[in-house]
């Protein structure tokens, strides 16, 4: 109960080939403490997706290893694992499986075990969070894309996760939403990793950003050295937008 | 259910290359069915004939380089009907040899398809029973079929995930409660994606044929010809002489 | 319960071959007539989930094997000739790709556990929901009631098919009707929790529109 | 063959209700001219996509009607009307449905009935207008999510229609995708219409944006106009980004 708390996450040398036999991770090193929000940036197809999927365990290494909080992602602790780490995926699709959105943002939480009550609280407040309320009556399979994304991030901001996984989560959202849930997100307190193709988002949100090309960490240091390399970014085809002049927080 | 396709099961088999993955499917098709209708019409007591039978398609599956065990792992699926059969001779007058026809019978019904199934890929088989001017809604729906098996076994491994990752774990119990309201999600969720990929087929020209190209134009050759008309003597004599 | 190759009788194999032949032509001259291309869809839907379902078998005594059948649930969905297309469909596909279910016994198989549940069960389905009250509870009711009754009523028909001048004899009867009269409760359920999604999400895709229960009738173009 | 061609699309009092009888279009009345590029814009669920499906006959109005290069959309013409418009949908998984990436592509141009040589040409130039090429050997529900959005659109891409509607084309592409592909579009002579939340991408590409919210037409003009008016933005939850600063073309 003294010292320093373990790592919000440990990766090392993290490979993972998909069944098809495609190589999508080739060695990831990383360590993120508590308390630290980190954007990983890097092209298409770089294996972002893929880092996060390992983090909670759904997809697991094929050499290397994986851990939370200080406990080793395995078969034995997933479920513990699985309610400290909350991953929002890059396809609502793939998170959304209830009736209601209520229900669907509900389900997390009442496989903690929470009371009804408290449940209930949870479910409010989440979807308040994203701007989704009045809305949970809804299908969520009947929502607009951007809305799905919304009802999945609800989902698992409901558990409240000690740390917390975001694969793009400004895709799809309109810009007021875009803001506001960064302004949600800043206000938290606990470990964020934000997977992102939006270099202004993660300049105004994390103060580290990892970059990851072909499946390796390419780079890793503060926000605004990163964004500020010109070269660095080039060479992982990414680039500030056009007409965005960075300015300093 | 779901994942039935996946992974080393028939579709890599199928997509190996033999003499007799190479022969038209048309072929294959005529030929196989016309071995099975021979072989059921079959009284019993022609052994000579079911053995002639089975050593054809011994030497099909020997020449189609298929594993033995992979062989008799997909025939297992003949097994209650070879217990049934094995009951008859203590049921019925005659039982004994009743019941080796009709367990033959059977076997050779489960093999001829594995055969079928196991050395043509599904499009393949498909594109055969087109040209051999099967219904054109059948085909159609046999396509689509297919395709939706992939989308439900997608849809299926989507809502694992989902749930898992959101600390699921639930007994059997609780499973069987739920099964009902998760395969009507599944049945929707489903329905609607399989509609969405249709529209997007239909919004790029599609008229209920996919397109072909050279690799699966299919033209009757020589081989074929000669595979045909073989078994088609070899079939006749077992049928007029044999029994 | 799918009967393999062998298991029918030679002449009961031409005779159900060439009835199950009749019947699918008159289902697909039926179904051009109605099919609008915006239903092929929900038709190959039907037919992967009712192939997918039938994969999950037990077997039983009779040498055959006990499943679910969908064809009530098909019937319901896309009216009876359609719903019987789509389950010639699925014993077509399982007895030439997965070597399931004879090719000389199609006619009967697709008889028995495919026209008989969707077309019978189409037409008892429309008369118990005429008879009854425009009500929700009622609607899924009869599905209820038809997915059961046409369960017990295919695995008859097919003891009859199997012991008709075939090697097993009646023995088979008391067996089959009794073991579906149990699994018939399973296929009620899973009839009921799709027709409740569907009735729900997309009341458009039923293809009996005039009976839809009140409440999920009138989805209205005008939410102004 | 005289006077003014008619116009790329016409849309007249277009009123949708999805099957559950949500309504998601209340009366949207719209002239695009050919040649025109139009951005489109509006909060989540304000019915952007449902408009996209709309154009191409997959949803038909509930009230009102469709045209596109003066034909009436509708069961009669379907065929020709999507010869001529192609839509890139915002989930790219709705597209891709065949083995491979490269078959995918090739889907339309072969029902186009375009002869084998010169479907290949279209084929290799599509994937190459969206940085895929090498990759048309790759399953298509394999890849990224990213990966999957430049199939999709090379998929619409490579049957040349006169009018292309893009769903949210750069959400989800890497800095220098998202960058590139504007490229492409800005050398593209056809109509374009385009929906998207990327405000400084409408900007970019787009001389005339207009402004859907609640299913209705909110606004409608030149793009820096409508992008200079911060309160017209704001009533309907749009802004520029922070740091983006406009610049004239
Ligand atoms: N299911 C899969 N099977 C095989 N390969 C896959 C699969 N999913 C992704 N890949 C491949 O793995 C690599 C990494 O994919 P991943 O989805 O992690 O990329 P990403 O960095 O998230 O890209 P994006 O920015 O497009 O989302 C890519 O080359 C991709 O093609
Ligand atoms: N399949 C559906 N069934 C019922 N309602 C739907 C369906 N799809 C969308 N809606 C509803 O219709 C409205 C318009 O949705 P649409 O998808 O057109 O929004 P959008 O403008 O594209 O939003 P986004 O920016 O999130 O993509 C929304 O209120 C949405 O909830
Ligand atoms: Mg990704
Ligand atoms: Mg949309």
């Amino acid at each position: 109960m003294t010292g320093k708390p373990p790592p919000a996450l440990e990766l090392s040398d993290v490979h993972y080939s998909y069944p098809d036999g495609h190589g999508a991770l080739r060695g990831v090193s990383l360590r993120v403490e508590a308390g630290e929000r980190v954007a990983v940036l890097g092209p298409n197809g770089a294996g972002k997706s893929t880092l996060c999927l390992q983090l909670n365990g759904i997809l697991e290494p094929t050499r290397g290893s994986v851990s939370v909080c200080g406990m080793a992602v395995g078969r034995k602790n997933l479920k513990e694992v699985r309610r400290r780490l909350g991953v929002v995926f890059q396809d609502p699709d793939d998170m959304l499986f209830m009736p209601t959105v209520e229900q669907d943002v509900a389900f997390g939480p009442s496989n903690l075990g929470l009371s009804e009550k408290e449940a209930c609280a949870r479910v409010e407040g989440a979807l308040f969070d994203v701007g989704m309320e009045g809305m949970g009556g809804r299908s969520p399979h009947h929502l607009s894309h951007g809305q799905k994304k919304k009802a999945a991030t609800a989902a698992v901001l409901s558990m409240e996760p000690e740390v917390l996984v975001l694969d793009e989560p400004s895709a799809s959202l309109d810009p007021r939403a875009r803001r506001e849930f960064g302004a949600i997100l800043a206000g938290l307190s606990q470990t964020i990793v934000m997977v992102t193709h939006d270099l202004p988002y993660a300049h105004e949100l994390c103060e580290r950003s990892v970059i990851i090309d072909g499946g390796r960490i390419a780079a890793d240091g503060p926000t605004s050295d990163i964004l500020g390399d010109a070269e660095l970014l080039a060479a992982h085809d990414l680039e500030l937008p056009h007409g965005f002049v960075m300015n300093h927080h | 259910m779901g994942g039935t396709h996946h992974g080393g099961g028939i579709e890599a088999v199928a997509a190996g290359d033999s003499p007799v993955h190479r022969l038209d499917p048309r072929a294959k098709i005529v030929g196989l069915i016309g071995l099975v209708v021979v072989a059921v019409s079959l009284p019993p007591g022609a052994w000579t004939a079911f053995a002639a039978i089975l050593a054809i398609l011994t030497g099909l599956v020997a020449a189609a380089g298929l594993r033995p065990m992979y062989v008799l792992r997909r025939m297992t699926i003949e097994i209650p009907f070879l217990l049934a059969a094995a009951m008859l001779p203590f049921t019925v007058e005659d039982g004994l040899a009743l019941g080796a026809a009709v367990g033959l019978k059977v076997t050779i019904g489960v093999l001829a398809m594995v055969i079928l199934s196991s050395t043509t890929p599904f499009p393949r088989l498909l594109r055969g029973f087109e040209l051999l001017k099967a219904p054109r809604l059948i085909t159609v729906i046999v396509a689509f079929m297919w395709r939706y098996l992939h989308v439900l076994s997608d849809e299926v491994s989507r809502m694992k995930r989902a749930r898992e990752a959101r600390g699921y774990s639930a007994g059997w119990l609780w499973q069987a409660a739920s099964t009902g309201p998760l395969i009507a999600t599944l049945f929707i969720r489903s329905l609607e994606r399989g509609e969405r990929v249709y529209l997007a087929m239909t919004s790029r020209g599609y008229e209920g044929s996919m397109p072909t190209t050279t690799a699966d134009r299919m033209a009757i050759r020589t081989r074929d010809l000669a595979f045909l008309s073989t078994f088609a003597v070899a079939l006749a004599s077992i049928r007029i002489f044999l029994p | 319960m799918h009967i393999p190759d062998g298991l029918v009788d030679p002449a009961t194999a031409v005779v159900t071959t060439a009835v199950g032949a009749g019947l699918v032509a008159y289902a697909l001259k039926k179904s051009k007539e109605a099919l609008d291309d915006r239903r092929i869809p929900i038709v190959g839907l039907m037919a992967a989930f009712v192939f997918a379902a039938q994969m999950v078998t037990f077997p039983i005594a009779g040498g055959t094997s006990a499943h679910l059948l969908g064809g009530a649930m098909a019937g319901i969905l896309l009216g009876p000739w359609l719903g019987g297309l789509a389950m010639t469909v699925v014993y077509l596909v399982q007895a030439i790709g997965f070597a399931d279910g004879g090719i000389t016994a199609l006619g009967a198989n697709v008889i028995a556990v495919g026209f008989l549940p969707a077309v019978g069960g189409y037409y008892l389905f429309r008369g118990l929901t005429r008879i009854l009250p425009g009500t929700r509870m009622s609607y899924l009711g009869s599905v209820a009631v038809v997915s059961w009754a046409t369960t017990v009523a295919a695995s008859a028909l097919v003891a009859v098919f199997i012991s008709f001048g075939g090697p097993l004899p009646l023995i088979a009867f008391p067996i089959m009707v009794g073991i579906h009269s149990i699994v018939g409760f399973g296929e009620a359920l899973i009839s009921m929790s799709v027709i409740a999604a569907v009735l729900g999400a997309r009341p458009d895709l039923i293809f009996d529109q005039d009976r839809l229960p009140e409440r999920a009738s009138a989805p209205g173009g005008e939410v102004a």
